[in-house]
């Protein structure tokens, strides 16, 4: 059935350290919530992020998706914690893609974490 | 636990081919080519031999291919063609491999006339919904034997006297059961029968089609050049793959029956070991299915990131084999399954060398990767 | 003396043979399945790169195939019909390989318009014959590189340049040149190209088609079913065939101007010791001709008892190789030889592990043979 | 080109052992000869017998054939030689083929021979 699909070295490692899965340990009154989601079998992402002092103190996500899909949403969370809510953040497609080495076909699933972090962004400014 | 999509082959396979490579490498120029064509051609003679054998069969109506794909392509339109004349209307499943679905859909395009039968839920063809469907002018039906993804296994017999019985010739992919369970063709009435030697412990790169001759099947060939086969399918012959898949079909003979007992066992350990998953599916008639495949769906879990999760086990997932990217498996669909249902199952397949630690490995990782896909899950 | 039928696979190329059965064999499940598959994905993707080193273009303009029976049918058959709305007029050469011209005889009874070109009595074809029969709706020229009864070369640069300014796709069947003969694919303008790994010391049973990409160039597919060689010709690869052929590739390549002077003497050492037989005639170019072919006729001696009493010499005849007893070498006769001539007809074919010694004892049974035909032959 | 033929071990010891071959080396007033022959690229076979006082003294074949072919031509002479010219001889193309395991497309062949023994029996009774 499935050919051997191959993952890059990183995305191996992101996918078996997805240390931002799960949800928000701290808890504050500046906290933001982003859900996107493509259709059916697809992919689902939601991300959480709590806001200190102008800061992003912390940020988990929730997925469903494929090992790409994960590791990009893995690669955000870890980018963007500690990055503070005026800096600009720009993990775009293309940068994922390129990065974590996505087959092109992939490219509409790896819109989905730039939408999300889009939300996130837009709504933390 | 991948064996339904290649097996390894058998170390005595393997000795097999290296002594005809060892003849056209060592002794090439130093004996009597015309002696070494004559030993060429008993390896060839020897292979069928052994192939006929483990058929239950004359040896002669065996034609060698590159592999069951390239047979399923040769029996189908071959007959197809053949038979043109007479009418144009065929039947086959839904739930059959690529390699039939597409030479149909080509036929198809050809103005043939198809008729794609659903099987029931369980996997399983209901006789009388063939029976209903045969016409007047339908001249070929192509059944499988074992289902590659679920292991459901057709009743080849029933279908072969329907067949037989209103004039039909009846097409055969047996590439999942030769070798694996008993085919008797003396008993089976299938007029043309394919098979690929790498899915029992034979070399990958050459397989066989059976065309029975009581009654006489003409097909007309796909490819052209040369007398070879018959004039079926031309192109020098490949001796040490030949005598390779003769060598698998000689140990098969001798040892299906363990086999199969083996198989068996390890499938009802699986099974024990994740039956109690929540929300855990198995997909096509679990009673009297094909040991050696066992598939299951769950709710909540990606496919392609569990089997990466389950990584170094290796199974197959309900995705198609093809390049598109979760393109839920066919014959899942046609077994009711949702798309959601069909990209979480994963096709987990045993053999000869699969042992209980490998099951018992296997039933951890799997385990160990639902849980944790689940608990990252938004819907959880 | 017959090693334009098949060559004896390298030890190197068995040996890498070996490694992919023996990585099946041995590591199965003993290692991460996972990355069994990449290795078997590497050792495909190696063995693209040492053929497309050896043919000078990119790797993944290559197809594997079973032979080059199959490459010449899918080339042939797949360009006249992806192109057969453009047109319906196709070219070839009487003097090709049965499986070039049984596929176009195919092609010609579903409605094909075929124009059969002859050598000159040399083998060679006049560019100027072709220039003229090349027409507004012609689609497509097939013309081999080396033929394999005559070892007469064609000029596929001038050939595959007249193509290209007339926007005819060009194939050749290379099947007796590759591995032996420089071939440039940057230079030459061919469209698609056959080849098969047992003519260069390869296994049996597999070859490839190369696909020009420059200008695109497309093909439908004579099978179906799966996704793998871009759709085009689907199938489980055999992985230890591909290895198999990757290396003889690459060792073609580090040894082939070598092997050129090697035979090179070999048939000039075997001509000068029977030249002087009465009424012996040499069939095709013996300038230019691949050198590791020698065609000879002779009179009054019939083909099969010489081709007998030369044993344990094994060498080839003049008859064609389908099964029909003595029918005389179709290419043969294009060239001008009578049946009888043709008949009589013995070609003498070398390779690396061709000695002196082997061509001075051909020498000796062939003068001999020939002596003893004529002595008892009512002619004489 | 060619598949590799295979022949019985008696073809093979006959076509090494073509005695019969040649001409006849008894002179007499009773030398007998019958011709065939099948198209150009068939066969051809020239039967020369000498008789002396109602036996076949000496049998002597020339042939232009196939290895069945001048295998069959041997049998022939072997078999006739010495034998009474009343004697019946009946070396038909059956007895042929299945003694030399023949295959089957070459029965036109072998029928020459038959032709060939029936005119020199026809000749000397
Ligand atoms: C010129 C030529 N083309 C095609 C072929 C067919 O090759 P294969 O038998 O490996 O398919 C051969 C050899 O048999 C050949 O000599
Ligand atoms: C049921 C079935 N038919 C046909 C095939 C094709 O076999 P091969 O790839 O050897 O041509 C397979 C395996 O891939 C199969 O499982």
């Amino acid at each position: 059935m499935q050919e051997s699909r191959s993952y890059s070295e990183e995305v191996l490692e992101l996918f078996s350290n997805l240390d931002h899965a799960g949800d928000l340990t701290i808890d504050s009154n500046q906290i933001f919530v982003a859900e996107v989601h493509e259709s059916e079998e697809g992919a689902r992402l939601v991300l959480f992020v709590c806001v200190n002092k102008g800061t992003i103190a912390q940020m988990r996500f929730r997925a469903w998706g494929c090992p790409h899909f994960l590791a990009g949403a893995e690669v955000v969370c870890r980018e963007m914690e500690g990055v503070r809510v005026d800096a600009p953040y720009d993990a775009g497609v293309q940068y994922l893609m390129k990065r974590l080495d996505v087959p092109v076909q992939k490219t509409g699933k790896m819109l989905l974490i730039e939408d999300a972090a889009q939300q996130i962004i837009a709504a933390i400014q | 636990m991948d064996y339904a999509a290649t097996t390894p082959a058998d170390p005595r396979v393997i000795e097999a081919m290296n002594k005809c490579c060892g003849i056209g490498g060592a002794f090439a120029n130093s004996a009597s080519m015309h002696k070494l064509g004559r030993q060429a051609a008993d390896v060839v003679n020897h292979a069928r031999g052994q192939l006929g054998y483990l058929l239950n069969t004359s040896s002669d109506r065996l034609i060698w291919t590159s592999g069951a794909t390239e047979s399923n392509n040769l029996a189908i339109r071959g007959a197809a063609h053949a038979r043109a004349h007479r009418g144009k209307h065929l039947i086959t499943m839904l739930t059959e491999h690529k390699a039939v679905i597409d030479t149909f859909k080509a036929l198809e395009k050809d103005g043939f006339d198809i008729t794609w039968l659903a099987p029931r839920k369980d996997g399983i063809l209901v006789i009388d919904d063939l029976a209903e469907v045969l016409r007047a002018d339908t001249q070929l039906v192509s059944i499988m034997h074992v289902n590659n993804e679920t292991g459901v296994v057709q009743d080849i017999c029933a279908i072969g006297e329907l067949c037989r019985e209103n004039d039909v010739l009846f097409h055969c992919d047996a590439a999942q059961s030769v070798g694996k369970l008993e085919i008797d063709l003396q008993e089976i009435q299938v007029d043309l029968l394919s098979l690929t030697a790498h899915k029992f412990y034979g070399p990958q790169g050459i397989g066989a089609l059976y065309i029975s001759d009581q009654p006489r099947v003409g097909i007309f060939p796909i490819t052209y050049g040369g007398g070879q086969e018959k004039s079926l399918r031309p192109g020098t012959l490949p001796v040490h793959q030949i005598a390779g898949l003769g060598s698998a079909a000689e140990i098969a003979s001798a040892e299906l029956r363990d086999n199969m007992q083996h198989v068996q066992s390890m499938r009802d350990r699986l099974w024990t070991g994740i039956s109690d998953i929540p929300e855990i599916l198995r997909n096509g008639d679990s009673e009297s299915g094909y040991a050696g495949i066992l598939n299951v769906s769950v709710s909540d879990v990606e496919g392609e990131s569990l089997i990466l999760g389950m990584d170094p086990v290796c199974v197959a997932s309900g995705s198609a084999c093809n390049s598109k990217d979760n393109d839920p498996s066919h014959v899942l669909r046609a077994l009711g399954c949702s798309s959601i249902e069909a990209q979480a199952a994963i096709r987990f397949s045993f053999g000869r060398l699969t042992t209980p630690a490998d099951i018992d490995f296997a039933i951890k990782q799997y385990r160990k990767t639902v849980e944790h896909l689940r608990s990252i899950s938004p819907a959880s």
